[in-house]
């Protein structure tokens, strides 16, 4: 199969979902002729034109909203938002209308769009362009939150996202965007929301992540076995629908888990995957159910403050060590 | 002509009972009447063509009911049961009719604004000739949904009106404790589209201007933001004392109410005497009767069914 | 001691601090003659004049931020937003503005602002006005978040708030507002942030909530004691900073744990609750770690699916019940 | 008057100085020069009093610079050392001295605007005299932000100065692919406030409408908004290619840059010549080559440190 790169895979989604279907737009600020601040939509405005490529004026409520309004009236919007600090501004509209609509007003009202961001840290854009927010949308009735790991899987999950009749929350992550890997070509190479890819094998302790934890995990799983550790690493995909059964399964063989979360410890969505274990799969756990996460802090500029703050690969390493060896 | 009217008495009434139902306690949650905005919501939705997209406020009612609404279903939804717009789920502020169009009232002050944009855009994207009318108050205004939406529709040259129904006060806040300048529609200049000011207690006069903005809207002009200026008789929701006010200024205003008015206008062109006058106002007290009636005999939803529906 | 209504509490807070320090002024939609949604400010603008109870136009993102901007030039802002659910439009200034300050530019920045608002269900006032979405201002490092149960507390953490010199979201309760109870009427008496309170000790089982839930909690432990099961109630009073050190004696104590939660499930506190128990105390434990929560939908307005929905008394009890008789 | 000339000269070279250590890999991040936006900082802040307080932008090397900033702690800042302004920990946006008034510069675009709203509010019931100076681009002019907080500023009649750099651009967008109308000054009519424009590019206007502003603000008439026409010579960030634009237009706006036209004026006054003008510039050199040395040499924040001061 080819190789392509995060960014190349998620502008295939689009492209070819734009192509599929006519009702496909995009919106978002310097999508167009810039391409995104990512480059993500780079190329696509000479594809489909200024109508389907739709700059917009620094309105994040407003052409959130406008989606919003947009998807109930038969199109299926993707918008940018630039740095997923942003969607602060856009929370009105994804909260008490996006997600509401459906559950109140039944099937007459549908609301399929998807709103792309981009979470993470790791680049040094300092404290308002390196959140993770995902969390709050969780907690959110009415909207699914999907976070690919991979290349494969930002293709076909922001492609599922698409064709998903509900509101999306798609996040994407600054440091993935260069990683390349395997992506099939094939149109109708979908990946459902609500499962969860193991992406490595293991017996001894799970690791569940999502989004560039997920890679580190992987990396960190390599890393523990040479130490003779068998490490089986979870990647989530989408935190709503949660593909609990997976969690389960995995916590069931290995009796110890460790959850990995870029964003700052408390009240992260890693919480709630160790409530879940805990409901559920409590006896089946031979050790204190850990989380890693960046400490309760605004991420800094600074390499150095960035760097001892974020999880990765060896403090993953760590972590998973200790809680196997005890 | 003698539509309109019945729509608003039918309007009048049922505010009036949802009130009294309210202050008896026999309903909860909270409501908001339109008592004294009739002609807006008559006027606007008298000049819009069958499928084109409407958004409501918390101040709902008697726009549904102008656009063709069952004021059983809405009763029922306002008393919480299955049989109403939203089967209970929505309360008085959150119900819709997409067949109609209406495509809902909104707890969010201001929130509704983007979303008529964007239905606006979508139509224009893909050319199927409606257009969207966003209801909002005075108060709204002052939201940065505002700000955005009409940016974003001036731009675009979207096909949307925006009616500011300006009732003076924004719950207890009188307009000008919140806008420093006289008249909403100037906040139009910003976006390099037409404002308009109209007496929102004409339903003639509503409708005129509306049918300019609708045309604009149809043509590919662009959006026109239409100011009515009107007044709220009623408290603000229940229990609302009307402290904020004088007794002197309800007087005046109710000088000027709409329904009065068209009636007027209606025996002066001879198309209303008292006889008809009456049997339209028993038609409406009916309607307005067999909604309660509707409502109070259904059943309430069922709690099994509470998680169902959280996702399409 | 005097008994007085939550409300009264929380206005005596308001008076006593104004009139000690003439920085605090009060700011929000309808808080003057109205004396706001739930009464509240009600004579506080005779008292004090338009310029410290200071009505504002609908323009909650402008208002906080200008209470942020305020609370930065030296004042002491209490900004009232109407309903939790409007929070949403604050959402940015609170997080991207109010809460990073201090940490990013240090000690020349102090941001000494109160956010009051209302959350929960009970009123049937419909899916955009009973949200409790503090959970996501837990996820906000530089945020404080305050959550009384009873008139007592909510006059005594509300001052300490006011006083405090970090940015507080400060969440009252529509079914509290007419609760009475002994509050003292010395403007000395403040109640620190960050000690949960134990309103009840017992042995076999651990509540754990906030606001409402405190309140529904500790009925259920009296319910509970009638079946000799002896229930002890922790009310956190404030989830940031959060009294980790009352929950663990507690679960040493007595082995299990019910954490009461009024807002949806997934996502909310109650999930930190939860992980940190299994993070400190996991040894402690003779059960799983249960959480009692709305389900994952919008509230209703219709009064029977409301309730349908909500945790009470009665659900706590048999949860509880259940939690020992195993 | 060869002050401001001074500080517009380290403000460029400054900012040329930041762009080449990005490109060359020896800061990380990002960072978004004024290049060609000089005259507004430095004749914005040379009209303010001591206490007033500046709220400034993503781009807002310039605006500390000009009110006085130390720019070896702003470069520091910008190599995320721990001599740096905030230690640091906020980066190029994200610096401030509150000794100044300069409130800091802001990651979200309009996130400022109520902020410096605030602070006026502040200044007016504490009746401290202070002024406040909101510095905001052309695409923040667009927030919900800007609306909700002019209007509270025109209501409450805030001493409080809006100063809008229309640079032509947020990011790719060209103004007119943004805004509807040609000037965003007349955006001001909104909210019962006077709206100026004024050639951003010729220092001693700006000054002259800004003094206009600021005794209006102090006098208690309150807000004015200022609409500053520039150019930002340079790309949005690192990075940039400017494809959206041409060469051209490009070429056009540096026949108007600032730097060179304050200088004529000078000249033509006699206020400068060949030799203090070289001088003034070998000093500006050495100014920025010091912040260099001053950064490059200060050690990086130490990692224990990173769990302090989240609250005070
Ligand atoms: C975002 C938000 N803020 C505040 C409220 C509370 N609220 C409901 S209606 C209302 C007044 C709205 O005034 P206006 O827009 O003039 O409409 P009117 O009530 O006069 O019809 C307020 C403040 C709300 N529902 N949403
Ligand atoms: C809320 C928000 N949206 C988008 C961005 C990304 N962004 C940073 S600067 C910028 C352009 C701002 O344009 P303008 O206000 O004209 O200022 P200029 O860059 O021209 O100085 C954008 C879109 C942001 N930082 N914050
Ligand atoms: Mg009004
Ligand atoms: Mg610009």
């Amino acid at each position: 199969m080819r190789t392509i790169s995060y960014t190349e895979a998620l502008r295939e989604a689009l492209q070819e979902e734009m192509t599929i279907n006519p009702d496909v737009f995009l919106m978002g600020e310097d999508i167009g002729i810039y391409g995104g601040a990512f480059g993500v939509t780079r190329g696509l405005l000479d594809k489909f034109g200024a109508e389907r490529v739709r700059d917009t004026p620094i309105s994040e409520q407003g052409f959130v909203g406008a989606s919003i309004g947009a998807a109930l009236a038969g199109s299926r919007p993707v918008v940018e938002i630039m740095f997923m600090d942003f969607i602060t501004l856009a929370v009105d509209q994804m909260v008490n209308q996006a997600a509401k609509l459906h559950y109140v007003l039944g099937k007459q009202a549908r609301c399929p769009m998807v709103l792309r961001t981009v979470g993470g840290g790791g680049r040094c854009y300092g404290p308002t362009h390196s959140q993770s927010l995902e969390a709050w949308f969780t907690h959110v009735p009415g909207l699914k939150v999907v976070a690919p790991s991979t290349p494969a899987d930002a293709k076909g999950l922001l492609k599922a996202a698409i064709r998903d009749d509900n509101p999306v929350i798609f996040m994407e992550h600054k440091l993935l965007y260069g990683c390349r890997g395997e992506v099939s070509g094939d149109p109708d190479t979908v990946i459902p929301l609500g499962k969860a890819r193991i992406a490595r094998a293991g017996t001894d302790v799970t690791l569940i992540a999502w989004s560039w934890m997920s890679a580190e995990a992987g990396r960190a799983a390599e890393d523990l076995s040479t130490q003779g550790i068998s490490a089986e690493v979870i990647d989530l995909r989408s935190l709503i629908p949660l593909d609990i059964d997976t969690i389960i399964a995995s916590v069931k063989k290995t009796h110890r888990v460790l959850i990995v979360q870029e964003s700052c410890r408390t009240g992260g969505f890693g919480a709630e995957i160790s409530a879940r274990i805990s409901e559920t799969v409590f006896d089946y756990l031979d050790a204190p159910l850990l989380r890693l996460a960046t400490p309760d802090i605004p991420l800094s500029a600074s390499p150095s403050l960035e760097r001892a703050a974020m999880p990765d690969r060896s403090r993953i390493f760590e972590a998973a060590r200790k809680l196997v060896e005890g | 002509m003698r539509n309109w009217y019945r729509s608003m008495l039918v309007m009048r009434l049922f505010e009036e009972k949802v009130e009294k139902l309210f202050s008896d306690g026999v309903i909860r949650g909270t409501t908001h009447p339109a008592t004294g905005q009739e002609a807006v919501a008559v006027g606007v939705c008298s000049v819009l063509k069958k499928g084109d997209y409407i958004t409501s406020t918390h101040r709902g009612h008697g726009h549904f009911i102008a656009r063709g609404g069952d004021p059983r279903r809405i009763m029922a939804e306002i008393f919480g049961k299955v049989t109403g717009y939203s089967r209970g789920r929505g309360g008085s502020q959150f119900m819709a009719d997409y067949r109609l169009g209406f495509l809902g009232g909104n707890g969010i002050t201001g929130g509704s604004i983007p979303i008529a944009t964007g239905t606006a855009l979508s139509a224009k994207i893909k050319n199927t000739g409606k257009i969207a009318v966003c209801f909002f108050g005075d108060g709204a205004s002052n939201q940065g949904t505002f700000h955005e939406s009409l940016n974003l529709a001036g731009l675009w040259k979207l096909p949307v009106v925006y009616v500011c129904e300006n009732n003076l006060y924004a719950m207890s806040t009188h307009v000008d404790k919140a806008i420093p300048i006289p008249h909403i529609a100037d906040r139009a200049a910003s976006y390099g589209i037409p404002g308009v000011v109209v007496d929102g207690n004409d339903l003639l006069a509503v409708r005129e201007v509306m049918q300019a903005a609708c045309i604009r809207a149809r043509s590919g002009a662009g959006p026109t933001l239409v100011e009515c200026k009107t007044y709220r008789h009623s408290g603000h929701s229940r229990g609302d004392q009307r402290i904020y006010r004088s007794r002197e200024e309800e007087a005046l205003w109710l000088t000027r109410a709409p329904i009065r008015r068209f009636r007027a206008v209606l025996i002066k062109r001879g198309a209303l005497n008292q006889e008809n006058d009456r049997r339209l106002r028993r038609e409406a007290r009916a309607i307005v009767t067999e909604a309660v009636r509707f409502a109070k005999q259904s059943p309430d939803p069922d709690p099994a069914t509470l998680e169902e529906g959280v996702f399409a």
